[in-house]
């Protein structure tokens, strides 16, 4: 294609005021009229409402236009509306730049407009000056395995294990124990309802009994490949090694407790755990008078900054038992905030304080000091240290993340947070999503998570795997490497610095291939070639060179 | 029994039911998507920003919007309301009541013609009445679907049988002001309810001194306000005489956690009110912040990291101690009198603006809906839900989702919107 | 250090169940005229937190905050969030600082005592008589005194209300 | 069944122009209340009930058995005695167990509650007969700027009162209103006037009137206007107590709304008792002649 052929459209947003309210955008609009292939440039008001996106489709047929550009936000949301929006008026998706003059220019020069109208001519410019370089790309067809596999038999995983098997597709449900169940049962009884734990784990005579459900006890994940709608999943099961595929995963492997071990002069006898309390409550006669319940024991700190969501309702549920059982018990709950968001938990907590169960709020710079038969405790409330009798102390232990969560991040290639739950794709819009296509998280795996929040993040799960699993085919991304096999020399480092496992050597030539259908496009590969024998579509050599020339004033 | 119908109808067209009908429709499920206002996108799209990313609220809303609209399996129905509802879990029968828009959906371009030359001026609900629309008008500028409406009860034509300008200045003669109201016959196998919540009014608290001192605001009025958008173009000014504010304060639990009005915790406010403090402070580094609470709720991923950012970075002090009593001086600067419970000391302190963290509330017709869906309510007219399927009603292949069950922030509404979608698709796969 | 008395704090919630559901949100103080006044010295949530405490000593004894700087207003209750009924809980703790025969303000006595002698709390003096009579009004047919002694004899006011005591 | 007064103590013994203006109110309006003998002190909910609720209930029952005997209902003048005889009622009327107890101290003295006999404060009256008051103000006071104090226990607590809006009310001002009166919005109405903390800290119970006299003022009031002789009392005795320890200069003349209702209706200042009043009140009767 000849320079003559290419006709570039440029759409600057306004974005509100969050662009508009800072740089000059008629300026901008009529600086992109004189770079080198624009035939039209035009500013919206909003280019990813319908006006704008109309006026976008409607220019590339009245212009004839075959690329696009759009000057506005981030292309992490933005980038796949406006491609889609250029597909819908003949052109193809790959022919469409996007420049961020937002996040990367107005909002971090609010207060230099000028200089910030400055830059954005030249991201502008950069973008100009890429698109004439740009190629057309074609997505890839994939089929789909219309199984799912989930990992972690709890009560995340087995809800979600029968949900898709309710809805005919083919479940694999991987758990490391002898037996299904997890966390709950260790539990005595369950709020906001009080019963038995054991009604909750029913469910575990369901998923056992499913034609569709094919579990796999005390399994060990060895090894995890693939990709979105073709996953393998390699076992040990009985030091035999299985096989699973599926067209998506699902990540429930829960959280476990944080020891009491080294807090709080914890005994194990008159210092004892939450957890513990409920195995007693459980299992045998419970006899302490005056209980006192320490909440945020291990967390709220400096060495784990976060609120575990689940302590305050569980100390509330043991309180009330207890009391329930022993009018005469004397319980007080030591807390810093309690955490009882929606209708039915502040209810509870009401009831917990209707029954006459005891609240001290302390700071965690004043934390309880635990004395032989009382508490010491600054009170924020009184603005004194006050005692508290006790024969029994109950630590409330946060939920932490589970030991082997790193190691089946690494396999999935996918992403933890700094106390190492899983890190899903937005914690907005896209709460049980992967970056990852094809895997999704629900439960304790994601952040402590209480039985209802669990279950409903397993059906959100089910819903997202069921988008990908219910289809037939899938489009994968176009903008992927590929390795030119004249340069390539095996070298493999490319293979290595991989991070979705696309690279591979091709034994009879010894050079290397890509999984197009796994690689992302990321580019790491191509950085790291020595011998230049990858090249990065959409992201060439030549378009990045293009740009970086003409932001240092080179033609 | 016949085959269950591969349908579902979403009631409500905020990102709840948005996230329900993209699941479905993604999984090659007819939707009908069922919206009461002219445009989809609900309360979040009156939303400033979100927390904890501080993402713009529309910018990451409109490409659902979007996607929504041009989706081949997505039906939406706007304007509309359920009026009937007969038949059995995976064949019900539907009737909706969908009122006349009076303008031709496939002509209006949205070029705003008509609403620079339409003479009336009416509050604007979706700016919270802080400005005026026309009486034919589009909700909001990213609104979908982005057509204009007319507004019946204001137009001039159907309340005077005058004017019509509207119908002369549209070069595309969208304007059809014989369009009349048509009930609708829908067909499906499962219904999701994803009607939202109301706001509640803080009048009835007259000692907070709403609507009677103009810099006691609301917190939507204040994402309203704050908003680039909004009718202050993004520039913060106090109501009363326009002035920058730099001393706000933020009472919690307005409304919530009160017998006396509502009993339940409204689940979001602690962290709403965080973040409004947040992005005063980003437009001008010269406001300082006082957040009146009860017990900070912040349990969530990363929430209490970003209180703690709060209280590092962007000048806000969190004060133990629920305000009972707000007092003016005589230039409109509200004086807090509270207790600073860290202290025990009783105090007054003069700010400029106060906002209000009102309560998530049921929708106002909560009630005729469930009658019409049969299923139950709570004690608080909230959708009811089983206890450890909260996305379950009381009645078999209806489903719940988002705040019309239980006040709830916007990760929980897309969770339970995806939960609902699972079930509802469920109910289609028997039979 | 004061230490949880779970045996007083019992008793006072057995005296007003109202007293369980208060969470310490401070609405009280900040509704509160006395309060406002004293910068927070006379606290009514304090004296909520004292109660569900079971803090005898500062309650009964030491009084502080002074229970007897309530002015009955009522504003606490009407705001309170979670319906406690302060003023009735703390009419029950000066009821008991009384029984106790722990100090409490002169004023009261004063006033208790004319009810014993009078009936009234203001008897009716030969000048307001007169004043009366001028103005055209009725003459008053007080209560008759043996039968208020005879009713008082029967609660036992006298003896409860401890007189002779040291005052606050 | 009609009413009969329940004067209490504060006013037959120390105030008896507002019994008088009161009395000539209700006769002027046309509401016959009769005379009720042998009450004693209701007692005072900021006094005796302080002391021993038991007494209180007693004491309080007793008053109520008076009217009981003579079927006559409850008009009281004063806002302490209404809540203590509707918080007996109340709590009678709810706890057996409690009547049982209070029935079988009353019966040391031959009397046995019912429950019988309703209770009304003297402006719930007047408020029902507001349109009466209209018809018959015969010199509306034109451009008086008054300041309603509705007082506390007039409105509170609003479970047992069960009247105006405890926290916003607004039937003083309405009678205010119907005599042609203009009531001032001040933003400290709704608190107490500090009287019942006199008992135990003076300072304090004059700090709280100071505030209630800026508040006041600040709104441009002409005058005070009561419903409560305890309120009456701090406003018209202590103002200048006010003054002497803040060194204030306060100056507000105070009336008992049945004052300003039987000035409105015509009637002749003589025979009022208004110069029994601390404050002087010349300059209003000039303004409103």
């Amino acid at each position: 294609m000849s320079d003559d052929d290419i006709r570039i459209g440029v759409f600057i947003c306004h974005c509100g005021t969050n662009i508009g309210g800072v740089l000059d955008i008629s300026e901008l609009t009529e600086y992109a009229k004189t770079l080198p292939n624009v035939e039209y440039s035009a500013a919206n008001l909003y280019t990813c409402s319908e006006v704008g996106l109309n006026e976008i489709r409607e220019n590339i047929k009245e212009q004839n236009l075959n690329r696009v550009i759009v000057a506005s936000c981030s292309p992490r949301t933005h980038e796949p509306l406006f491609r889609s929006t250029c597909q819908e008026a003949g052109l193809n998706p790959y022919l469409f730049e996007m420049v961020n003059i937002r996040d990367q220019d107005s909002w971090v020069h609010m207060k230099e407009p000028e200089k910030g109208t400055e830059k954005a001519k030249d991201l502008i410019r950069m973008g100009v000056y890429k698109a004439a370089l740009l190629e057309s790309l074609e997505k890839m067809q994939v089929s789909v395995i219309p199984s799912a596999i989930v990992i972690g038999g709890g009560i995340a995983g087995m809800n979600a294990a029968l949900t898709l098997a309710n809805q005919n597709f083919e479940v694999s449900l991987i758990e490391k124990d002898s037996e299904l169940g997890g966390l709950i049962r260790r539990l005595n009884k369950v709020y906001p309802t009080n019963e038995d734990a054991s009604n909750l784990l029913e469910i575990r005579n369901l998923v056992e009994n499913h034609k569709k459900i094919n579990i796999h006890k005390s399994a060990i994940i060895e090894k995890i490949e693939g990709f979105v709608g073709n996953y393998k999943v390699i076992i040990l099961q009985n030091k035999k090694t299985i096989e699973i595929e599926a067209g998506a995963i699902i990540v429930a492997t829960g959280a476990i407790a944080l020891s009491p071990e080294g807090y709080y002069d914890y005994n194990g006898k008159t210092i004892i755990s939450q957890l513990e309390l409920e195995e007693i409550l459980k299992e045998s006669e419970f006899s302490a008078n005056n209980i006192t319940m320490i909440q945020c024991v291990g967390c709220r700190n400096e060495e784990r900054k976060y609120c575990s969501n689940i302590c305050c309702m569980t100390a509330l549920k043991n309180a009330i038992l207890i009391k329930e059982q022993n009018p005469a018990a004397n319980i007080t709950i030591i807390f810093r905030d309690i955490q009882t968001q929606g209708v039915t938990y502040e209810e509870y907590y009401r009831k917990a304080r209707e029954i006459g169960i005891l609240f001290i709020k302390y700071l965690p710079e004043k934390p309880p000091i635990i004395k032989k038969d009382h508490i010491e405790v600054y009170n924020e409330f009184m603005n004194q240290v006050i005692g508290v009798p006790y024969d029994l102390v109950v630590l409330s232990m946060p939920l932490i993340a589970n030991e082997d969560s790193e190691q089946l991040a690494k396999m999935l290639k996918v992403p933890l947070e700094e106390n190492n739950f899983f890190l899903e794709a937005h914690v907005k819009l896209r709460p049980v999503d992967f970056a990852t296509d094809g895997v999704f998280v629900c439960g304790s795996a994601h952040w402590p998570a209480d039985i209802s929040e669990s279950i409903s993040q397993s059906n959100a799960a089910v819903s997202r795997a069921s988008t990908i699993i219910s289809k037939d085919m899938l489009e994968v991304e176009g903008s992927t490497a590929e390795v030119d096999t004249d340069l390539c020399v095996g070298c493999e480092a490319c293979i290595k610095i991989c991070p979705y496992s696309a690279i591979s050597k091709d034994e009879e030539t010894d050079i290397v291939v890509v999984n197009k259908v796994v690689c992302k496009g990321c580019g790491v590969c191509g950085a790291s070639c020595p011998q230049n024998a990858i090249t990065i579509h959409h992201f060439t050599s030549d378009q990045l060179i293009a740009e970086i020339v003409t932001y240092g004033g080179g033609e | 029994m016949g085959e269950n119908l591969k349908r579902v109808m979403v009631i409500g067209g905020g990102i709840a039911g948005i996230q329900a009908s993209l699941d479905l429709a993604e999984r090659n499920i007819k939707v009908d998507l069922i919206e009461k206002n002219a445009c989809i996108g609900g309360r979040m799209a009156q939303l400033d920003k979100t927390f904890p990313t501080n993402d713009c609220s529309i910018c990451i809303l409109a490409p659902k919007l979007a996607e929504c609209f041009r989706h081949p399996n997505i039906t939406l129905h706007i304007l509309s309301e359920v009026k009937n509802l007969s038949g059995q879990p995976g064949n019900f029968k539907v009737k909706i009541l969908k009122k006349a828009r009076y303008i031709k959906e496939d002509e209006c371009i949205n070029c705003g013609l008509c609403i620079e030359k339409c003479p009336m001026r009416v509050d604007d609900e979706f700016d919270m009445r802080l400005r005026k629309r026309r009486a034919i008008y589009i909700d909001y500028v990213q609104g979908v679907p982005s057509i204009m409406t007319i507004d019946r009860e204001n137009c001039l034509f159907f309340t005077k049988n005058a004017c019509r300008i509207c119908e002369k200045v549209c070069e595309k003669e969208a304007i059809d002001f014989d369009q009349i109201d048509e009930e609708i016959e829908l067909n499906v196998g499962s219904i999701i309810v994803a009607t939202g919540y109301d706001i509640f009014n803080p009048k009835s608290i007259e000692t907070l001194g709403y609507g009677r001192y103009p810099n006691v605001i609301t917190a939507l009025e204040f994402e309203r306000l704050i908003c680039a958008s909004g009718p202050l173009g993004g520039h913060l000014t106090r109501p009363s005489d326009k002035n920058d504010p730099k001393k706000l304060a933020f009472i919690n639990c307005v409304g919530s956690r009160d017998i006396k009005n509502n009993p339940y915790c409204s689940s979001c406010c602690c962290m709403y009110t965080t973040k409004e403090a947040m992005i005063a402070f980003e437009h001008d580094n010269e406001i300082e912040t006082s957040i009146f609470y009860i017990d900070l709720r912040a349990a969530g991923k990363g929430f209490r990291e970003y209180i703690q950012r709060g209280v590092n970075n962007y000048a806000i002090k969190y004060i133990k101690g629920k305000v009972a009593k707000i007092l003016e001086d005589d230039q409109r600067n509200p004086l807090i009198i509270y207790e600073d419970i860290s202290t025990s000391q009783v105090k007054q302190l003069k700010f400029d603006l106060v906002i209000l963290a009102t309560t998530m509330v049921p929708k106002k017709d909560a009630n005729e809906l469930a009658k019409t869906l049969g299923v139950k309510l709570d004690n608080f007219n909230f959708f009811k839900g089983e206890s450890f399927h909260p996305q379950k009603s009381s009645k078999e292949g209806i489903f719940l989702c988002g705040a019309c069950r239980e006040p709830m922030d916007i990760p929980n509404s897309v969770i339970d919107a995806s939960g609902a979608a699972a079930k509802a698709a469920e109910i289609l796969m028997r039979g | 250090m004061q230490t949880v008395d779970f045996e007083f704090r019992n008793e006072l919630i057995k005296e007003d169940f109202s007293l369980n559901y208060c969470y310490q949100c401070g609405t009280c103080s900040s509704a509160c005229p006395v309060a406002f006044i004293t910068n927070g010295e006379y606290n009514p949530r304090k004296i909520i937190e004292q109660s569900l405490l079971g803090l005898k000593d500062l309650l009964i004894k030491d009084q502080k905050p002074n229970v007897w700087l309530c002015c009955t207003c009522q504003m606490c209750v009407e705001e309170c969030p979670q319906n406690v009924f302060l003023t009735e809980i703390f009419e029950k703790i000066k009821n008991r600082i009384v029984v106790l025969g722990e100090p409490y303000p002169e004023t009261y006595k004063v006033q208790a005592k004319s009810v014993l002698e009078n009936g009234l709390a203001i008897p009716l003096t030969q000048p307001i008589i007169r004043r009366r009579d001028q103005l055209g009004l009725p003459k008053i047919e007080s209560a008759n005194i043996e039968e208020i002694t005879k009713l008082l004899n029967a609660t036992n006011f006298e003896k409860k209300i401890n007189l002779m005591g040291e005052n606050k | 069944m009609s009413y009969n007064y329940f004067l209490g103590c504060v006013i037959p013994g120390r105030l008896p122009f507002i019994e008088a203006s009161a009395r000539k109110a209700f006769e002027e309006i046309g509401i016959k209340v009769g005379d009720q003998a042998k009450c004693s002190c209701c007692p005072d909910p900021t006094g005796t009930a302080q002391l021993d609720h038991e007494s209180f209930l007693a004491l309080g029952a007793r008053n109520l058995c008076l009217f009981e005997e003579n079927n006559s209902n409850i008009l009281s003048l004063c806002s302490g005695c209404t809540e203590t005889l509707k918080t007996v009622k109340h709590i009678l009327d709810n706890d057996n167990d409690k009547k049982k107890e209070i029935n079988s101290k009353l019966s040391a003295i031959g009397k046995n509650y019912k429950g019988n006999a309703e209770i009304k404060h003297f402006a719930e009256v007047l408020y029902e007969n507001i349109d009466k008051i209209k018809e018959k103000v015969k010199k509306p006071l034109k451009d008086l700027k008054v300041a309603g104090h509705p007082g506390c226990h007039y409105l509170r607590p609003s479970e047992i009162i069960n009247w105006d809006d405890p926290l916003n009310p607004k039937t003083l001002d309405e009678l205010i209103e119907a005599i042609g009166a203009d009531p001032v919005d001040y933003s400290l109405k709704n608190d107490c006037c500090g009287n019942p903390v006199e008992k135990s800290d003076k300072d304090i119970s004059l700090s709280m009137l100071e505030n209630k006299l800026q508040s006041m003022r600040e709104a441009g009031a002409d005058c005070i206007v009561c419903v409560c002789p305890a309120c009456y009392q701090q406003f018209d005795f202590n103002q200048r107590e006010v003054n002497k320890k803040k060194n204030t200069e306060y100056n507000f003349p105070v009336f008992y709304i049945t004052e300003l209702i039987d000035l409105a209706l015509g009637m002749d200042t003589e025979g009022l008792g208004l110069n029994f009043h601390r404050i002087k009140v010349n300059e209003i009767l000039e303004k409103i002649t």
